[in-house]
């Protein structure tokens, strides 16, 4: 019985996959480039309300995957060579330098984005100011306790749409669709834990989608400001930031002094989809994500499906769960196709 | 306690009449200008090119003239001779003859068609009896029975010499009332006396040149080409009979060698005329520089005795016609004149000293006869009528420290009427005489002028539509000839903002000025343009009809139809019409772009600065304050006094203390006068009207200043050994310790330091020859056997100085003359060696006492000059305006000059210039507000951007920086804003064009104005659109 | 340059001449010259400037433009001058403006810097008549209004 | 306000040709807080793209302010041509000539030459030339600067002169062109029929030449040639990319002197040619520390064709001079490759000292690296 599927990536949308076809008794080959899984969806637990956040749902996903016979996890891994793009898919698979083939009867791809490096944007100064972090580096800090927030800190600026929203410096001209909401979260979190800090949201539009409206009306009742402006630059003042921008909405003053400045880093398509594209013969979209056809998770090419944020755009958590179930849910469809023939 | 009148007659309308009338008008007083001649302008207006300065007389004397003829003050009163003066000082009542001129003046338009008409001829005294030649080359008088004195007379009317006119001798003729369209000839005007009241007098009656005939041996009038230099002088101008080409009388070719001979008629005992006339050396080493720019291959020589080129800019003018010239000058008296039947050519018989010795003669084409100044014309009427009291030669008599003021009581005196001299003086001569009488009538000022009053201003702003009223003058037929009058009217009409058009006779005449002022209220016109003659002489006129009517005075242009049209272009009929649509057009254009101006009144302070309290100081601080404003006077030294103090005796005998004392007791004693003595004025701000200074820690404010900081004799220290032995002294150090030296043989040795080639001391300092022979005959009187030897350059006494130089003579002193190429040289040993080059071989002299004189070099004057921005002549001397017309003031308004400051000179001199300086500071603090000029300079403060090259430019330092902080957006910068300063501004336009963002806009003529007038003119109707432009 | 020679330029060309003329000399000579009535031609249009120093050369470029076959700079010689340095200004100011024509290779001796005093009316007349005369010789401009 | 009745029923964008360069905008602002002009002024590139998109007409303040410096266009998440729209919109109206400075004489300059049919520039500078050579050298108006701006300090003349001699110096003699000016300012006025004018003549004349390479010394005439000009098969070569060409062929003095480098906008953002000055200054042995602004980022120097030279393009100005001088103090160089840049930074130090301090010089390339290098090796 055709029951044999390649999954590559190793995030929230692959580990939903995974978990359903497991479950339905599939054997999966979970191919992931990185070495531990979960590293990128680690990042979008903490939620100061669960509404959006479901707490601890990477852990649910997480409990007892390793271990199931159906899995066959290889860390480090990458797919290196596509020997045949059609079914039964024959791939050869490297990790930590060891390479062998694989045959496999579908293939989901749930690779995810790869999160913009926002040293690209020089104006912004990204690890050349001291004070300028970008949301993970804020959320690595909340999660290691290490809060870079002491009584001297006034006021705190989230920059959005950085490398998202633009043709330059190599960003995503797409919206990433996480960081209003991530941003808005972790602005909320500050404000809980230090009431007295002024924090400010540069934004061009808020895209809280769904219930993620919620955290924006939240933020607003608890005092966070938010201006319509895109900061253009940040320099270092003696003891403090000072980014430029223009209030478009007001006539006002367009320098705001800041003690940190944290960058709303959006995601951009992984560089390896081109030859994922190329060698599988999936089609892309114009920003380079995988391009599904009219049916959701179906890719150009039969068998091979795609999920989270590898296709067509970067996707928040709720949808990369169910892109993930949909995906298993169409291999599972397509291996029972084979297996009547 | 007699009533004092607020009036004042100034008889004689030469440059000194002039000068006083302004100077008295401007402060408010009434001015009755009385001139026998039928223009004002005297002897200046005759002259083709002035020294030093080689200026065009015209054209420094025009503006002065125009001034006094619209100055609501002064009543000219042309061709008429004063009769009697009764009463006393300050209310005295004047007779005057107004002389019959046959020519109605409020219908004389000035414009010469009875003078081309009248076939009749007399001697023409402007051209000083220069003849024409007539078709068969006779000699004949060359001025018309009816004429206008000149081109540029002031009135602009015209006069009949009755008694050589047919029609009012014999009853025939008339051809000139035929031809005169306004009718303004008429026979039977008559002479009339008239009677007016004033409170005191100003004599300026000048002089005549020397009638040279009364020296028989020169034959002037006998042979064709003797002249004098006033018909020299005519031939060189270019508006004289011959335009400015030189010509022989007797055969009119260009003479090839001209000899000038000095002393006509001057330093002649002979002839009872001993005095020096001071300006003919001058006026012929002009006149011999002209003909050399004429014609620079005529040789040209000058026989003199002593060559004074005394005054400021003189000695370098001699310079240059020597070295740059070429000019020969001989020191030898032509002593006989013969002339060459063939060709008219002149032989001169005169003994020559550096060539070949003995007596030689010279054959020249011309001979120029340097005529003094004799005022004897006017003797008995100065006797007669005004019972002044005046020297054997005609001269009124003056006390050395009153020289303004004369026997008589409120009867004052300037130029040439109290002793010969040149224009700069005459022209400080007059400003000091003005100062006297102002003062005496100071507490009726303005009683006798009456203020105009003038309807309330027509409304005009700048957005509603330019409503033109177009008058096109026929000017009789001067225009009219050539140009269809009622054409060009109908053309204007043409023009959407020209509402009405009119084409009249005589656009001046008197009812047409009414005829405008109906239609500027009939047709509510905001805009008046009028094609006529030159504005710049009519334009005041309509100017002010436009204020009698309220129309803004600025809301005017005059198009030049008749100089610059129908007179040079009558023979190209078409296209001069052409010409005039073009220029109407441009007007129309311009027009509609003016704006109205209001002449800005900016307060100023009543208070007068004098820094420097010497003789001259002194003098202007109590004049300033008896005219009734307060004075600060600043003394550097710890006491007054200043130069003077070191001289005890001057040459008239005056002791220099007893001056000095007299001077400091009314000073000391004068409430008005805050005295500031070993003080220093610091950090001045402001400017005229409203400076602002510091001194000895006190804050003082005042309105005009008076710099008389004097000057001290030269140390000559490197000149012939002075300070090695002890018995080589200054002439100063000599008056310091006379009775303490009894010498046996002095010898004195002129210009030392003096008349150099390199400056600072290329001038001649004017008062050490009369110093010299004034120790001389002291020397002499005290010790009749003391050998005394001047050894000179050129002994420069000169007017009535030449007596001591007589006297001194007569006493036995001996004049030795040496030059530059032969200095003396005094040895070591004490002896003096001098080549005589009368006698041709070298003198030794071993004398006792050796006296160098040595010229005044000015005191330290270097940080006033930058603290008042003032600048300093090459002789490190204050630099004043104009050397000839404006001794006494400086380019920047409000500062004046007095003194040995501005140059060295004698203690009366001193004292003139003085008052004169005075009345300046009268005249500026009088109304009590400055004027602004109307059309001048504004900056725009957004746009300028500091760059300062604007405030580098401007030559009155018109515009001043100042530091300003912007406020932008994110950062305020230091920045700077330059603003023109209304008061000083005379609108000339250098700083707008400099001007790199164009942020400076000149009211009445800016950049828009003149670009639309010059496309309106270069572009035919149809391709322009003449409405103002947003 | 005798009456006789003014009448007999012949050529039917007509050139158009702006001057700028300073009001204390240049225009006071223009005027003395029409007192003496000396003739010369009528191309001349003169337009009265308070100093020579305040024209400016965009003015002479836009008259080029708009059809000025020639313009001269008139103003007092040099000391005479009421605004005592204006006609310095000018003189370095002109200068300049014809180095630059040179540089742009046009026929830079259409334009000229003339001195002329109150009393010169004759030699006004004679600068105005040469002048004409030059032009006449150099033909219309090749520019701006005359072109199109 | 906007007043509802002004906004326009049917505003047709995309057809019209200036509006669809900028129909992309989503109003971010960037472009507003990135302007040079902002940090002086209320100048508000987004405001005017927003009135614009509603059919409002710009006024001439808006018009002229702007710099054309792209550092807008440059930064624009969505590659708005900001400096674009502004011209094409220039070209719809005509300027006011109150704003253009020295009382528009430039431009007046311009027009002469565009009308006078035959002939361009004739320059004389020492050095020899040879007509038939293939490289071509065109200095730009600078005997006109020299005439009309008249700086104490700087004689413009000596750009083409040092051009001359570092031509000369590495062996080449250049046909030296007798063009009209580029034409660059009318361009970027708006005034596209005079600019047509020039250009048909200036290529005509190029073509004619035969020649290979192009070379300029002032950036703007640079950016005209390449981009506005037709001229294929001839290279146009700023003097920085000939000097970097041949550096082997240059040998220098020993030199100490701290330099800094401004990049112009035409050659930095609009041409993306940052490297070669920055060689050049750093072969001549000079100590090259950069701008505070530098590259993509560099500030403007102040003015562009002749515009509004007011109180904010001064203060741009001094911001430049105290950007210099904090990089090489008081007796370092800044240098320019652009005629423009040297003339405005050059006018505003000779501007009345109580505005400011700076003492530095300010140099064009050419001129500057013509000092320094020594005989022809």
């Amino acid at each position: 019985m055709a029951n044999n599927c390649l999954i590559i990536g190793g995030e929230i949308a692959a580990l939903r996959a995974t978990k359903d076809l497991i479950a339905y008794g599939i054997s999966v080959t979970l191919v992931n480039p990185s070495n531990e899984l979960g590293k990128i969806s680690k990042m979008f637990q903490s939620g100061i309300s669960d509404f959006a956040f479901k707490k601890n749902v990477l852990r649910s996903h997480l409990e007892g995957l390793e271990s199931n016979i159906n899995l066959n996890l290889m860390n480090n891994a990458q797919i290196t060579k596509i020997i045949k793009n059609q079914y039964p898919f024959e791939v050869e698979i490297t990790q930590n330098g060891t390479t062998q083939n694989h045959v496999a009867d579908t293939i989901i791809i749930a690779t995810g984005f790869e999160v913009f490096n926002a040293e690209k944007i020089e104006e912004y100064g990204y690890r050349y100011l001291e004070g300028v972090l970008t949301i993970f580096d804020l959320e690595m800090a909340f999660q290691q306790q290490k809060i870079p927030i002491n009584e001297k800190t006034k006021r705190i600026i989230f920059v959005l749409c950085v490398g998202s929203r633009t043709l330059k410096d190599g960003g995503n001209p797409d919206c990433s669709t996480y960081c209003c909401s991530y941003s808005i979260n972790q602005a909320l979190r500050i404000k809980k834990e230090f009431p007295s800090i002024d924090v400010v949201l540069m934004y061009m539009d808020i895209r809280t989608v769904a219930s993620h409206e919620y955290l924006y009306n939240e933020a607003r009742k608890s005092g966070v400001l938010f201006i319509r402006g895109r900061v253009s630059s940040i320099e270092r003042a003696e003891d403090n930031l000072i980014t430029f921008y223009e209030d478009t909405l007001a006539d006002s003053q367009d320098v705001l002094p800041a003690d940190l400045v944290i960058l709303a880093v959006g995601g951009v398509p992984l560089s390896d989809y081109d030859e994922i594209a190329m060698n599988f013969g999936v089609q892309l979209t114009p920003n380079r994500f995988v391009k599904i056809t009219d049916k959701p998770v179906y890719t150009s090419t039969p068998g091979i499906f795609a999920c989270g944020s590898a296709c067509d755009g970067v996707k928040n958590v709720p949808q990369c769960l169910s892109e993930g179930g949909a995906a298993a849910m169409a291999a599972i469809q397509f291996l029972a196709e084979k297996t009547e023939k | 306690m007699i009533e004092k009148i607020g009036s004042v007659a100034v008889i004689g309308g030469g440059i000194a009449g002039i000068q006083a009338s302004l100077d008295l008008a401007n402060q408010g007083f009434l001015v009755h200008l009385i001139e026998r001649n039928p223009s004002i302008g005297g002897r200046m207006v005759q002259l083709d090119k002035t020294f030093p300065t080689l200026d065009c007389a015209m054209c420094i004397l025009g503006p002065k003239l125009v001034d006094v003829q619209r100055h609501p003050n002064i009543k000219l009163l042309t061709y008429c001779e004063p009769s009697s003066l009764s009463g006393s000082i300050g209310n005295f009542s004047l007779k005057y003859i107004k002389k019959a001129r046959y020519v109605d003046a409020l219908k004389c338009t000035g414009c010469g068609v009875c003078e081309e008409k009248c076939p009749y001829w007399i001697h023409d005294d402007f051209n000083a009896g220069l003849t024409r030649k007539d078709k068969r080359g006779r000699d004949k008088p060359a001025r018309k029975v009816i004429s206008i004195p000149f081109p540029q007379a002031v009135p602009k009317l015209a006069y009949i010499q009755a008694e050589t006119c047919r029609y009012i001798q014999k009853g025939k003729c008339g051809i000139c009332q035929k031809n005169c369209d306004p009718g303004a000839i008429d026979y039977n005007q008559k002479d009339e006396e008239i009677e007016i009241q004033i409170g005191a007098v100003i004599v300026a009656t000048g002089f005549d040149p020397f009638s040279a005939e009364k020296i028989s041996s020169l034959h002037f009038g006998e042979f064709p080409n003797v002249v004098t230099t006033l018909q020299f002088e005519r031939l060189l101008n270019a508006s004289g009979p011959t335009e400015g080409e030189v010509i022989r009388p007797s055969d009119q070719r260009n003479p090839k060698k001209i000899a000038f001979l000095q002393c006509v008629g001057s330093r002649n005992p002979s002839i009872d005329r001993n005095y020096c006339s001071a300006a003919c050396c001058m006026f012929a080493i002009k006149e011999a520089i002209m003909a050399k720019e004429h014609d620079p291959s005529v040789e040209v020589y000058v026989f003199y005795i002593d060559i004074r080129a005394f005054g400021k800019g003189f000695e370098e003018f001699y310079q240059r016609a020597i070295k740059e010239f070429k000019i020969n000058f001989i020191k030898s008296r032509v002593s006989e004149i013969r002339e060459n039947p063939k060709n008219n050519n002149l032989i001169l018989k005169y003994e020559d000293f550096e060539g070949i010795q003995g007596v030689t003669s010279e054959e020249m084409d011309m001979v120029i006869l340097s005529t003094g100044l004799d005022p004897s014309s006017h003797r008995d009427f100065l006797e007669n009528c005004l019972n002044l009291n005046l020297d054997q030669y005609g001269f009124v008599i003056t006390d050395p420290l009153k020289p303004l003021e004369t026997n008589r009581p409120g009867v004052y005196v300037c130029g040439v009427s109290s002793g010969p001299k040149d224009i700069p003086d005459t022209v400080a001569q007059a400003s000091g005489a003005a100062a006297k009488a102002a003062i005496l009538l100071k507490d009726v000022r303005n009683t006798q002028i009456e203020e105009i009053k003038l309807p309330r201003p027509i409304k005009v702003n700048l957005t509603d539509e330019s409503r033109i009223g177009v008058l096109i003058c026929h000017c009789g037929h001067n225009i009219a000839s050539v140009i269809d009058c009622k054409e060009v009217a109908e053309y204007a009409k043409t023009f959407p903002n020209v509402v009405y058009a009119s084409d009249p006779m005589y656009a001046c005449a008197a009812d047409t000025q009414e005829v405008l002022k109906e239609a500027i209220k009939e047709h509510k016109l905001n805009r008046i343009i009028v094609a006529s003659c030159t504005p710049r002489t009519h334009a005041p006129l309509f100017r002010s009809t436009l204020k009698e009517v309220g129309l803004n005075e600025f809301l005017f242009d005059l198009v030049n139809l008749r100089e610059h049209v129908s007179w040079v272009h009558s023979h190209e009929r078409e296209d001069a019409n052409e010409k005039a649509k073009d220029l109407v057009r441009g007007a129309i254009a311009r027009t509609c772009r003016l704006e109205p101006l209001l002449k800005e009144k900016i307060p100023l302070i009543q208070k007068a600065l004098v820094i420097g309290g010497g003789c001259a100081g002194m003098t202007s601080a109590l004049d300033i304050s008896k005219a009734g404003y307060p004075v600060y006077l600043i003394e550097k030294e710890d006491q007054l006094g200043g130069e003077l103090l070191k001289i005890p005796v001057l040459h008239n005998g005056m002791k220099g203390i007893e001056i000095v004392e007299e001077l400091k007791k009314k000073v000391l004693n004068d409430p008005n006068i805050t005295l500031f003595t070993g003080a220093e004025l610091a950090d001045l701000s402001g400017s005229v009207g409203n400076f602002k200074g510091i001194v000895n820690g006190q804050k003082i404010e005042f309105g005009g200043v008076i710099l008389a900081t004097g000057a001290e004799s030269f140390i000559p220290s490197g000149y012939y050994n002075y300070g090695k032995k002890s018995n080589i002294i200054t002439q100063k150090e000599l008056e310091e310790n006379f009775d303490e030296l009894d010498p046996k043989t002095v010898v004195m040795i002129q210009c030392v330091g003096s008349r150099e080639s390199e400056p600072p001391r290329t001038y001649c300092s004017r008062i050490c020859c009369t110093g010299a022979i004034k120790n001389s005959i002291r020397l002499k009187e005290r010790n009749p056997d003391v050998n005394v030897f001047i050894l000179y350059k050129d002994i420069r006494t000169y007017g009535d100085l030449e007596d001591y130089y007589l006297k001194t003579r007569q006493l036995g002193t001996i004049f030795i003359r040496y030059t530059d190429e032969r200095k003396p040289e005094v040895k070591i040993k004490g002896t003096v060696e001098i080549f005589d080059e009368m006698l041709g071989r070298t003198l030794r002299i071993n004398p006792d006492l050796i006296v160098l004189s040595v010229p005044l070099v000015p005191k330290p004057n270097e940080k006033l000059s930058q603290m008042f921005k003032v600048p300093r002549g090459s002789d490190q001397f204050f630099l004043e305006a104009h050397i000839k017309l404006r001794p006494i003031d400086f380019a920047t308004d409000g500062i004046f000059l007095a003194g040995t400051g501005h140059y060295p000179k004698f203690t009366s001199e001193s004292i003139y210039q003085a008052s004169g300086a005075a009345v300046r500071v009268m005249a500026l603090l009088a109304p009590g507000y400055l004027l602004s000029e109307g059309a001048i300079a504004e900056i725009d403060q957004d746009i300028c951007r500091g760059c300062g090259r604007c405030e580098e430019i401007c030559p009155y330092k018109a515009i001043e920086l100042e530091v300003k902080a912007i406020e932008l957006e994110t950062e305020t910068i230091k920045t700077v804003k330059a603003y023109v300063n209304p008061g000083v501004c005379k609108g000339c336009g250098s700083c707008l064009v400099t001007c790199p963002v164009t942020a400076i806009t000149v009211k009445h003529f800016p950049d828009k104005t003149i670009e639309a007038q010059v496309e309106s003119i270069l572009l035919k109707t149809e391709q322009l659109d003449i409405k103002q432009t947003p | 340059m005798t009456q006789a020679d003014i009448n007999l330029i012949e050529n039917d060309f007509k050139p158009t001449i702006i001057v700028f003329a300073c009001n204390w000399c240049s225009y006071a000579g223009a005027d003395l010259a029409g007192v003496s009535r000396i003739q010369y031609p009528s191309n001349v249009r003169i337009v009265r400037v308070m100093c020579s120093g305040r024209v400016d050369p965009a003015f002479i470029l836009k008259a080029f433009l708009k059809g000025a076959d020639g313009v001269i700079v008139a103003g007092c010689h040099p000391g005479d001058c009421h605004y005592l340095e204006g006609n310095l200004k000018a003189e370095e100011r002109i200068n300049n403006t014809i180095k630059a024509l040179k540089v742009l290779g046009w026929e830079a001796s259409r334009l000229r810097l003339e001195w002329i005093s109150a009393s010169e009316g004759k030699r006004f007349a004679q600068v105005m008549a040469e002048f004409t005369q030059q032009i006449k010789n150099l033909g219309p401009i090749k520019i701006g209004i005359n072109q199109r | 306000m906007i007043k509802s009745d002004t906004i326009p029923t049917k505003v047709e964008i995309s057809s019209n040709t200036t509006l669809s360069i900028i129909r992309d905008c989503f109003q971010c602002g960037l472009c507003t807080s990135i302007c040079p002009l902002r940090k002086v002024s209320k100048y508000n590139p987004r405001g005017i793209i927003h009135s614009s998109l509603l059919g409002h007409s710009l006024g001439n303040d808006d018009l002229t302010t702007c710099l054309t410096c792209s550092q807008c266009f440059e930064e624009c998440p969505q590659e708005i041509d900001f400096p674009a729209f502004i011209r094409e919109s220039r070209s719809k109206i005509v300027l006011n000539e109150e704003n253009f400075a020295h009382n528009n004489i430039f431009n007046l300059l311009q027009i002469f030459m565009a009308e006078m049919t035959e002939s361009g520039m004739k320059f004389s500078f020492e050095g020899e030339i040879n007509s038939e050579s293939s490289i071509a050298y065109f200095p730009g108006c600078v005997d006109l600067f020299d005439q009309f701006l008249n700086l104490k300090t700087v004689k413009f003349h000596q750009i083409g002169q040092s051009a001359m001699n570092l031509i000369n110096k590495v062996g080449i003699k250049p046909n030296l062109l007798s063009l009209k000016c580029c034409g660059h300012d009318a361009y970027w006025t708006g005034d596209t029929e005079l600019f047509e004018k020039i250009r048909k003549y200036n290529e005509q004349i190029i073509r004619k030449a035969g020649i290979s390479t192009l070379l300029v010394s002032c950036a703007e005439c640079y950016y005209t040639f390449e981009e506005l000009y037709k001229l294929e098969g001839i290279k146009i070569q700023h003097i920085s990319q000939f000097i970097d060409q041949h550096q082997s062929k240059l040998e220098f003095k020993e030199n100490l002197t701290k330099v800094t480098y401004h990049d112009p906008c035409r050659l930095g953002r609009f041409m993306k040619e940052y490297e070669s000055s920055r060689n050049v200054l750093k072969n001549t042995g000079a100590s090259l520390i950069e701008l505070a602004n530098n590259r993509k980022n560099a500030i403007c120097c102040g003015v562009s064709s002749w515009l509004r030279c007011d109180d904010q393009s001064r203060a741009i100005m001094l911001r430049k001079l105290e950007e210099a001088t904090q990089a090489v103090g008081n007796d370092g160089n800044l240098v320019v490759g652009c005629n423009k840049c040297y003339a405005h930074l050059n006018c505003v130090l000779e501007d009345k000292k109580p505005q400011h301090e700076y003492q530095l010089k300010v140099k064009e390339l050419g001129i500057f690296v013509d000092e320094l290098s020594n005989k022809n090796n």
